[in-house]
């Protein structure tokens, strides 16, 4: 009889199975079959069986390692130690098989086996190792080219898409100012002396294939300040192939188009940005010329005010190559959060409780109407003594 | 039963049956519908076919015994005695005899009480007591009235503005009336701490309900004084310290000022909206205040352009947005319009998707 | 030379003028006349210069009068106390000149002579009495058939929009709800014993003229549960005349409108009754025929957590003769909050801290989606203990 | 020069140079359009006529060093030996050559690796760890999304859904990966304030933050005991608490239990939304949470049956509006669904403008 039957029902079924991944593993590692073994037990008893881990990690290093210990008796579960590796990806995902095969090696000789290809930040996350195989692994992952990630009060693995190497909408290099900017911050990265995680994620355009306005403190998302390009060659062509061009005109949230059946004019000061028009007619239609970041600061889970979406905190910035005002603007708030939140406060919700007039001030930016959907509606603001003297 | 005179008390205001005009009572819950005959003058028809006139006209909120009973004068003469006044204030004449009409109007002419407030005109301006009458006034409400009336008057007399134009102001922060969900508002602001007299603070004032009275929680009892102290970098001169508290006096003229708010309305043909901070700081400039009359005109003047029709303020900053606001209107933006109040979040844009301008 | 000059600036232009009202009364009563001089006063001095009032008022009651003294010495100001009397006013704001001149009389008698007609929650404010005056200003008042409003921590003088008296679209009897409402209440107006003031109106229709649901702590607004009525003569009529009716069915915000050129259709259950195609086709369109009202909570301004907007409570309840189940609930809420809010604590912000689940357990109603733009984003909810064992 | 292997730390990734298709870094910023070729397969022209085919095919996302190496070959294969995963954790095989596409696809069939998840499809299921390996795991994510991706495989392998379909799952409250932003998706709740365990409280967990981590205030510190205090009725059960101090034990198996959430998204042409409560319980039945799938199921076919093409299940109910939501999926709405946390306010709704079902 089987040793996982419940784990065996979500063998059934048309999709790929993680059952099955581990259960090629755990025929050929002990260990590996011991995670197995316990995740059927959670199964039966509908209860996690970790526990808090303690603080094991790489020397020289205090992030990337998530310790974790089995909370059954060492009679049931003999290896107690599975602790995870995150393992920074390379900008947007790419990767050669020769790099991936490597890692392959490393992991099958050091761990469980298992991959969780990727986290939810990005990362590669390595799977199950005991204590004692962080060290070489680490080692041996540095040997070929790969460095861990984030975890802990750190700036967590940064994260992009595939922006240039595929898609005609990007406004900026993601590629390049995620692997300029992994680089500027290594030490932030893995050596964790923040209130709590600090998570960028870089966009190519306002698409934002990495919902980094949602899950990021700080969203950096490529756009343009002039007009939409508009070809009206492939435009007429679409309309000849039968697609609705007054349907897509129609369907411009702020109505900034117009189409006269033979030209489609955009009004370029009341477009948005939204893509609706750009995704409708791709042959047709490409971003400005004048292109940078947007950038909004605050995405993050439930904990402790609940969700947040990431806001504008500036419009338009110039995102070229070296990046210095993008490198600069990160340290300032960076900084800034580290000497004002409190342990676990996101810097979103410190922003949030100390307002945004007193985080522009610090960071140096101008406060704008695109910051806010809406001004306030309460009387209760403020004014500094060095302003009751300049307004009269 | 002794010779004393029974107390009377508790007998609520008169019963309406003896107040409504009789025609109107006659046709009561059966009107079939109404029309706009002029500025100031819907005409109701009853189902069973009663057309009644109703006369909008303006009047000063605080008014003489004098003005009333010659409001009374001419509702004998033109409306059969009977009158009624509006939920903004105004007076409405109810005439059931079409040939009256004119009569009325002449007469209202003559006597300077502009009649119009109907449709999409500049309807009468909420105010509150001010100097006249409110300890907690930074500005006299009805004085500012008064001055934007002046300037604004052919726009209560008309009805081709984009759409209905409602105002209020209130004196203090306070916000008697409906300066939270107007056109346009002003609000009396004060600009520094309040000054704590600790001698009337430990004789007239309840340390815990005082202390419980500041939003940002900026007061702190001084146990030792029978007193409290202010936090000064904490307090946003709100002013509900004093309203509870004379100790606490945060009047100052070389600071206080006005703002201005736009884009509320009440109910709109949609969810209703809150008016939103255009200008944080006005100057407390009396007899006239022309920098607030000057403010105003400014965003009507731009709402009348560039609105379409039916559309009142917040309506076409909604559709325009709020970049595009501040651009036409040539209004500066600052920190002090970024909400950071308990509800701030919901009002930060999260979004790339704005106007540049 | 004047001794108001600034005022008299106040005189000039198109529109009445309040100051010409006040020195109308000045001219007669010295009284009346040191108010108008502290007035000037202020605005020579941009200040006001009334001070808190203490506790004056009329026998038996609590409220309806508002102490005022000057703060000015009593050789500037010879008569400093300038109370206020808040009369309310009869439904819809209906007069008879009878009434309106036995009004004038007794205020003349008794006090300044200035009136506020209205005031913004409703009364006829009678504008500066002194302290002796308060008593015989108000038998007489009760004589002529008028009583005061409220004022400090009561049910304050209600307010209603003229409704049925002159207006098709009034689903309720508004005036009739207003007068029963405010019998009902008496005491609780007349005698303050609440934490804090608690308003209420009535509107007959979603148009809402008394702006209830921004400025009532309970706004009771008529509408209906059926489909509209439309008239399709009458519509044609319209149409005939040239009325755009294509238009009018597209500016109907759920796009529950049809217009073939020959019928105007409705689809019942999607039509949110924004009233705006019953202004557009007054003549053409009534409201339906299952009429009742939909009750809003927590109408405010700004006190102390920045203005509140009522949001609904319940979605629907007939409001027919003798209201029982309004006044019931009335009562209920006034009870629920009494015994719950801290000292000047709205209703609506009691609601805010202690959640709509208590509130709507307290006084029986059932939670609807209606009350909600949206559902709650955040996972925190609660489980009562017989939920538990309930649910599983 | 001692004889010591010199340290190295901070390298930092591979570089992106080594990693990006040759093809792709040939015509890297120069692309110019895109075409949906069927569902998982989609083209990309550059700006000097160069083609390439990105096939994308879904992973369980936990696998075995042995998949990785499949995955290899099968690019080694097809793809030049490079691959791209994508955000949503698919892999995409680039394909340069046109005529290697039907072997390709034929190869990822014999495998069962599903291809789609482009367009207006069914994306990849983000999820996390659960039971495999977390310490605040409720349920196991890797399970349901088992369960669930059975149930919904064909809309991943078509495109022709009204709109796209995000799912997430998280397995507690701190909520991993995109559930707040997703357009349905399932969290892991406890419905019991935390057993406190004194002992492991005093020996182990800061007493402050332990307080301050609680977002209710329902945790008071118990100085007499090093340890702290639960106020239950204050408890919503969030965990925030055994995440910080392991003595504050929470789980609970006989009450933990799911939630399911719909209508959130990051960006879908205007302001992106959250996911909001569409059902506060469901029971926490493994190995495949059977009542989950099935509800996931029929929000999904009424979202299918009743929305417009193009519209998320986000856009959907914001147009029939959420009164209409509940009837249409039967679903019941409890006091659960009314928010009573810091932001509220806002989401009362403030008009009698609402449909009745
Ligand atoms: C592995 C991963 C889930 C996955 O399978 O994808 C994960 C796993 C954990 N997350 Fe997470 N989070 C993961 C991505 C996220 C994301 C998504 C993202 O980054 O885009 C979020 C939402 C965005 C955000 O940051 O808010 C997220 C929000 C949290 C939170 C709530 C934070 C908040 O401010 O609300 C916690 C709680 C905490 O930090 O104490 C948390 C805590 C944790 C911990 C460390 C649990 C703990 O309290 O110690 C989990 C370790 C699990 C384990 O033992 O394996 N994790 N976590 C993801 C990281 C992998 C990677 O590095 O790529
Ligand atoms: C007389 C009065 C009620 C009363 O018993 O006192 C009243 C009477 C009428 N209102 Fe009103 N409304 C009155 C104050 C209001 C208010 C309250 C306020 O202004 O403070 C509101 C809601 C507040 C707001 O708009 O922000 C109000 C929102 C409406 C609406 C919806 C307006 C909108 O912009 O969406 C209508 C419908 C319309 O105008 O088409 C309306 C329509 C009407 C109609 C046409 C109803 C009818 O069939 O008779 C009446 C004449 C309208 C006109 O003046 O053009 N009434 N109306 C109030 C006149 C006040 C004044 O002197 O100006
Ligand atoms: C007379 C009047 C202004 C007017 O000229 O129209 C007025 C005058 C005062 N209001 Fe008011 N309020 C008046 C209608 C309102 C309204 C409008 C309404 O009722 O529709 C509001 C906004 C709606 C609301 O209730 O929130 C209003 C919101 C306030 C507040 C803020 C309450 C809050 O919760 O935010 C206060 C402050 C307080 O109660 O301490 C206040 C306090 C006051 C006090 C009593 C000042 C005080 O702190 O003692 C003022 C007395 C002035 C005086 O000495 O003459 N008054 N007050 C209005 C009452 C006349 C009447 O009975 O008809
Ligand atoms: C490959 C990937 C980026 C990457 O470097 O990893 C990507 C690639 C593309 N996205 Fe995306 N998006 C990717 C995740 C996302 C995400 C993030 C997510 O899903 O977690 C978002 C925002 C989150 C959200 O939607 O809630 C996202 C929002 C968009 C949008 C706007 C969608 C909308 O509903 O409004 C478009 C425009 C469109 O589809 O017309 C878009 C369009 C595109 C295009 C067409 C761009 C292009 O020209 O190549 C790409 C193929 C789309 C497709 O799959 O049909 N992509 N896209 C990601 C594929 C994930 C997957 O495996 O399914
Ligand atoms: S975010 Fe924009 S640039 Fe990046 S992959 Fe998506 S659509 Fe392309
Ligand atoms: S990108 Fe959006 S806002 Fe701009 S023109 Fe196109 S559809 Fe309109
Ligand atoms: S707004 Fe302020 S100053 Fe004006 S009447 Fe009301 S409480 Fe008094
Ligand atoms: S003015 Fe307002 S904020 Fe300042 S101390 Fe007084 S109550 Fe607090
Ligand atoms: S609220 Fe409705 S019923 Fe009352 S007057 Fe206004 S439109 Fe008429
Ligand atoms: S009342 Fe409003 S929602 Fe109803 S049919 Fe008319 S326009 Fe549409
Ligand atoms: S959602 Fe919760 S249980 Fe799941 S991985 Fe994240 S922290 Fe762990
Ligand atoms: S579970 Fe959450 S709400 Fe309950 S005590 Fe712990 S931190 Fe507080």
């Amino acid at each position: 009889m089987s040793e996982t039957p419940l784990l065996d029902e979500l063998e059934k079924g048309r999709w790929p199975s993680f059952v099955t991944e581990m259960k090629r593993m755990a025929a050929v590692k002990p260990y590996s079959k011991n995670i197995l073994l316990q995740l059927e037990r959670s199964y039966v008893e509908r209860v996690t069986h970790w526990k808090h881990g303690g603080i094991v990690g790489v020397r020289g290093y205090g992030g990337g390692v998530i310790g974790r210990y089995s909370d059954l008796p060492p009679e049931v579960m003999q290896t107690p130690e599975v602790h995870t590796l995150r393992v920074a990806q390379p900008a947007g995902w790419f990767y050669s098989t020769k790099a991936l095969r490597k890692l392959c090696d490393v992991w099958e000789k050091h761990g469980s086996g298992f991959i969780n290809l990727h986290g939810s930040t990005g990362d590669i996350i390595l799977l199950g190792a005991q204590t004692a195989s962080l060290q070489p692994c680490f080692e041996d992952l540095i040997s070929i080219g790969f460095d861990l990630g984030g975890s802990g009060g750190d700036v967590r693995t940064l994260s992009c898409c595939g922006g240039p190497a595929f898609c005609q909408w990007s406004c900026i290099d993601t590629l390049d100012i995620y692997h300029e900017l992994t680089m500027e911050l290594q030490d932030e990265i893995h050596r964790p002396r923040f209130p709590y995680k600090f998570k960028i994620k870089i966009a190519g355009c306002p698409n934002d294939c990495v919902a980094a306005l949602a899950r990021a403190d700080l969203a950096i998302i490529g756009t343009w300040r002039d007009s939409i390009k508009i070809d009206q060659e492939a435009v007429r062509e679409y309309a000849k192939k039968g697609v609705n061009i007054a349907a897509v005109a129609a369907r411009c949230p702020p109505q900034a188009l117009e189409w006269d059946g033979k030209e489609l004019r955009v009004i370029p000061e009341d477009c948005t940005r939204c893509m609706k028009c750009l995704s409708a007619l791709p042959k047709a239609i490409l971003p400005g010329d004048d292109r940078g970041v947007s950038i909004l600061l605050g995405g993050k889970a439930t904990i402790l005010q609940g969700a947040f979406l990431g806001w504008v905190i500036v419009p338009f910035m110039k995102a070229d190559k070296p990046y210095r005002e993008l490198k600069e603007l990160t340290r300032k708030i960076l900084d800034w959060w580290d000497e004002n939140a409190k342990t676990r406060e996101r810097v979103g919700e410190l922003v949030y409780r100390v307002g945004m007039r007193n985080f522009l001030k610090a960071i140096g930016q101008p406060p704008a109407p695109q910051m806010v959907y809406a001004p306030r509606a309460n009387p209760y603001y403020f004014w500094s003594p060095e302003e009751l003297e300049e307004v009269k | 039963m002794s010779g004393e005179k029974k107390y009377i008390t508790d007998i609520g205001p008169p019963h309406y049956r003896e107040m409504v005009h009789p025609v109107l009572m006659k046709n009561y819950g059966k009107w079939r519908y109404h029309e706009y005959v002029a500025p100031g003058i819907i005409k109701h028809v009853s189902m069973n076919g009663d057309e009644v006139y109703m006369v909008r006209a303006a009047i000063p909120k605080i008014v003489s015994v004098y003005f009333v009973r010659e409001l009374c004068d001419i509702a004998d003469k033109y409306s059969d005695g009977y009158v009624k006044f509006t939920s903004r204030h105004n007076v409405e004449f109810i005439v059931t005899d079409k040939n009256k009409l004119d009569g009325l109007l002449r007469e209202l002419r003559e006597r300077g009480w502009p009649v119009g407030g109907t449709g999409r005109s500049l309807k009468a301006i909420i105010h509150t007591q001010g100097w006249v009458h409110c300890h907690t006034a930074i500005i006299d409400a009805p004085g500012l009235a008064k001055a934007l009336y002046d300037e604004l008057y052919d726009y209560f007399v008309r009805d081709d503005l984009p759409g209905k134009l409602k105002i209020a102001i209130a004196c203090c922060l306070n916000m008697c009336g409906a300066v939270h969900c107007s056109d346009l508002a002003f609000v009396g602001m004060h600009r520094k701490p309040p000054v704590v007299n600790d001698d009337i603070v430990s004789r007239l004032c309840e340390i815990p309900t005082l202390v419980a009275s500041c939003p940002t929680a900026a007061i702190r009892p001084a146990p030792e004084k029978k007193s409290v102290i202010v936090n000064e970098e904490r307090c946003m001169y709100c002013g509900n310290c004093y309203t509870v508290c004379p100790g606490m006096f945060i009047h100052n003229p070389k600071y206080d000022c006005l703002s201005m708010w736009v884009g509320g309305n009440a109910v709109a043909g949609g969810p209703p909206e809150f008016s939103r901070l255009a200008i944080p700081y006005l100057p407390n400039n009396p007899p006239r205040w022309p920098e607030c009359v000057q403010a105003a005109k400014k965003v009507i003047d731009a709402w009348i352009k560039n609105a379409k029709k039916g559309e009142r303020i917040g309506d076409w900053i909604k559709r325009i947005g709020w970049e595009r606001f501040f651009t036409l209107t040539e209004i500066p933006f600052t920190d002090k319009h970024i909400d950071d109040f308990i509800f701030s979040l919901p009002t930060f844009r999260t979004t790339t998707q704005f106007k540049w301008r």
